[in-house]
């Protein structure tokens, strides 16, 4: 297990094994590291496992969700795969 | 160099000094700690340079770790010197337990817990109630079992400060208060001797079962506070959370877990012993 | 293992179960803070610290209105000496009085430089601690 | 000296008593060894208090082994679009390779070497991702970019971890003249993509950072890396390939002599070729030694007079003189 999860209310704190750091996240950090399980994945195929459970503004929906992602690779809690 | 030792809860300190007025003042306000044998930390008083141990005489805060930011203090200041130098072993060494930046008083077996910015009154709260059928852990910090999630008590002296000097003077039993330490950068300072019971009953832990974060000066009242907030706040106030790692991240999601918090405003020492005892009465 | 398996799980499915609507956040807003180290913390209230301005790195240099190193002759900079201000004269002074010996403008222009320090320099570790406890 | 004897031969603290215990867990703090020893003597019987001290100082071990494999990762992906060789150096080396070196060792700052020609690329990446410069002071920067062996100090904004970016092991002013090139070429690649230097130029740059480089402060702890290192190495052709590559740099002379002080101190199984006399030594022997029961540095005079000499290696002496000059005009 990588990380350590703990909700706390609308805001998660992430205890990553790797670097010792705790991130407090809010949504939807939590519900995309969820869905993506140990899967590599597209940002479209992340809004179309949220879209299952979740409703969300489409406008924007993937450039927001890219925009977590990168955030979340600049920390090293994902990792981007070249293509 | 001349040489005083103490326990203090679970932490063994050797205070060098190159005085002797600072060991003799530690001797007295510690004399009824026990007296370790080997010694966690090593803290040193030492002049500033060779002419300052003799003329105006100005201590520098040496040990196993320092600050470079650390500034000296005048000679009659060494009591506070002492007391900074072992509190900054504390929060830079300590890995034992999960140190919070706080104040705790227990009774029943169960532990109150008080943190805050300086200024909050958590110092103050924790001698007051020490005085009020409470037993005193400690007012700077609380140390979190890593396996039990316990209150661990570290009862120092009480460093009472400008107002609060004359209010527990009021309350607390004479005999038991060190020098009026004038003009520090804290203001003024007096360091008190927490009650015998305390002092015997160091080695006992209490579970932690109600965390407040108090402020002074406001109108009496209780809010609540988000869980996130809380968990930050308890990271700023840890000086060993991110080097504890894992044990840390579980110690500190336990006690939030499992611990009622709430913030109070008061304006009056007995303001906030009401907010306390109500609060208490509460969670039974 | 277990426990932590066990936290993990618990954790993501609380979150993730009901069908309800998600926040994605704003363009250009961060989702994520990191915990720092607060050693910091302690320093001020553990600690007498002091804040040279400006440390050695600025010696010989005068402060400008947002606390920049700049020449001795600049127009509008003030004078330095090197002076060192306590923890709690800095502190007081990020609430609005004036540093010790200095006129308004003067402290103003201080404080802003303590506000530029960055971790390496002299007095950063004392006014990091500051900031975590105002 | 207690602090040597207890990492040379660990059950020698069966005889320490109390105030013996307290002086050694003193000196080895003051040293930046309390992670070490705590290593040497795991398993042996120690008093109940001292357990708990060394078990405190494993703890901020994991903590610095961990952050600093973290650093070295976020370098990584920091670097990923850069193709020459990244290599790590000193403590974080010794930690990502695995080696005896690292066990328990304090590891501070980040330290990376890259190809010199390539310094301006590595700088803008590094900028690109966060890192950012310590000092805003023209001086200092002018001085590192034109007579030291690093690029001025990074550190991240985030982080408020330092990096320090090396082209070569010693500053281009030094006399001896290390030949980088062959170094990083030789460096070794580890599995995620890092390098770090060969084995016989891992114990050279720790043989120069102590005695070339440096006024020995902190040197009992860089002579153990240095005994580790030549006691982890058991190809038989080692101790001729660090002479030649060691010549070959311009750094025979420290090597011998870091060998020779390890062997004396910590007991490192050295060459009998290697175990020769020399006067000087001692003085270095003293210089590191010179610790007392309270942790306090002692013999001031000697301590003078090896922090001269390390500016002395550095610079040739009329750069010295107006180097000591603007560092003492700029005191406050």
């Amino acid at each position: 297990m990588v990380l350590l999860i703990q909700p706390l209310d609308a805001m998660t704190a992430i205890y990553h094994r790797r670097s010792g750091i705790t991130h407090i996240v809010s949504e939807p950090v939590p519900q995309i590291l969820h869905r993506m399980g140990g899967e590599t994945l597209t940002s479209d195929e992340i809004v179309e496992r949220l879209r299952v459970d979740f409703d969300f503004e489409e406008i924007d929906a993937r450039s927001l969700i890219t925009e977590r992602m990168d955030e979340m690779a600049a920390l090293g809690l994902l990792v981007r795969q070249h293509v | 160099m001349y040489e005083f030792r103490v326990q203090v809860g679970p932490a063994a300190f050797r205070i060098g000094s190159a005085w002797k007025r600072p060991v003799n003042e530690l001797a007295e306000l510690y004399r009824e700690y026990p007296t370790p044998d080997i010694a966690d930390y090593s803290v040193r008083l030492e002049a500033t340079s060779l002419i300052r141990r003799f003329i105006r005489p100005s201590v520098a805060i040496n040990g196993d770790y320092i600050l470079p930011d650390a500034a000296p203090l005048p000679l009659a200041q060494a009591l506070l010197a002492a007391e900074m130098g072992m509190n900054l072993q504390m929060a830079l060494g300590w890995r034992r337990h999960l140190l919070l930046h706080a104040s705790a008083v227990e009774k029943d077996g169960k532990a109150l817990i008080m943190t805050g910015a300086s200024g909050s009154g958590k110092s103050t709260l924790s001698a007051m109630l020490g005085c009020k059928g409470w037993r005193f852990m400690g007012d700077e910090f609380v140390l979190l079992d890593l396996l039990t999630g316990a209150v661990v008590p570290f009862p120092r002296l009480i460093s009472l400060k400008n107002t609060s000097i004359g209010a527990m003077q009021a309350t607390a039993l004479d005999g038991r208060f060190g020098p009026l330490l004038r003009d520090t950068p804290k203001g003024e300072i007096r360091h008190l001797v927490p009650a015998r019971d305390a002092i015997r009953a160091m080695t006992q832990p209490a579970q932690p079962a109600l965390l407040l974060f108090p402020s002074f000066g406001f109108e009496s009242a209780v809010r609540e506070i988000a869980p996130s907030e809380i968990f930050i706040r308890l990271t700023q106030a840890s000086t060993n959370y991110v080097a504890l790692g894992e044990a840390g991240f579980k110690t500190l999601t336990r006690f939030i877990n499992t611990v009622p918090a709430r913030a109070i405003d008061y304006r009056k020492g007995e303001e906030a012993e009401a907010l306390v005892n109500q609060l208490w009465d509460d969670l039974s | 293992m277990d426990d932590e398996k066990a936290a993990h799980d618990s954790g993501l499915n609380n979150v993730a179960t009901r069908r309800r609507a998600l926040m994605l956040g704003a363009i250009g807003a961060s989702a994520i803070v990191s915990v720092r180290p607060a050693l910091a913390q302690s320093a001020a209230s553990v600690l007498n610290c002091e804040i040279p301005v400006p440390g050695p790195h600025g010696t010989g240099m005068n402060i400008d209105a947002y606390g920049q190193l700049v020449p001795r002759d600049t127009p509008g900079s003030f004078p330095t000496s090197g002076v060192k201000f306590t923890g709690e004269q800095v502190k007081a002074a990020m609430q609005g009085r004036s540093l010790p010996g200095t006129s308004y403008d003067e402290s103003q222009a201080y404080v802003n430089y303590i506000r530029r320090l960055q971790s390496g320099q002299s007095g950063f570790t004392c006014y990091a601690s500051l900031q975590i406890t105002r | 000296m207690l602090l040597v004897d207890a990492l040379r031969d660990p059950s020698s603290t069966a005889a320490l008593d109390a105030d013996g215990w307290t002086a050694l867990l003193a000196m080895a703090r003051a040293e930046q060894l309390i992670g070490t020893l705590a290593r040497r003597l795991s398993g042996l019987p120690v008093p109940t208090a001292v357990s708990e001290i060394l078990e405190e100082a494993r703890v901020n071990a994991e903590y610095q082994r961990r952050s600093a494999l973290w650093e070295a990762d976020c370098a990584r992906r920091a670097l990923v679009d850069y193709v020459g060789k990244v290599v790590l150096m000193k403590g974080t080396a010794y930690a990502a390779a695995g080696l005896m070196a690292s066990e328990g060792r304090h590891i501070g700052d980040l330290d990376i070497m890259v190809a010199r020609a390539d310094l301006p690329k590595v700088e803008a990446a590094l900028l690109a991702a966060g890192w950012e410069w310590v000092k805003d002071d023209a001086y200092d920067d002018a001085y590192y970019r034109d007579h030291m062996h690093e690029l001025p100090p990074l550190i991240h904004k985030e982080r408020d971890r330092m990096i320090d970016v090396h082209h070569t092991i010693l500053p281009p002013t030094a006399r001896p003249r290390p030949d980088a090139t062959t170094m990083l070429a030789d460096a070794v690649a580890l599995e995620d993509g890092l390098y770090v230097f060969s084995h016989a130029d891992r114990a050279i740059h720790s043989a120069t950072h102590l005695l070339a480089d440096g006024e020995l402060d902190g040197g009992l702890r860089n002579l153990w890396d240095i005994h580790c290192l030549l006691t982890e190495c058991t190809q038989s052709n080692f101790w001729s390939e660090l002479q030649s590559r060691a010549t070959h740099h311009d750094l025979w002379p420290a090597v011998q002599r870091a060998a020779r002080m390890a062997h004396r101190l910590y007991g490192t199984d050295i060459p009998s070729g290697w175990r020769t006399k020399h006067w000087r030594d001692g003085y270095y022997i003293r210089r590191l030694t010179a610790r007392d029961a309270w942790g306090r540095g002692t013999r001031p005079m000697l301590r003078l007079l090896f922090y001269v000499r390390s500016h002395w290696l550095r610079m040739p002496p009329l750069m010295l003189a107006g180097h000591l000059w603007v560092k003492w005009r700029k005191r406050p």
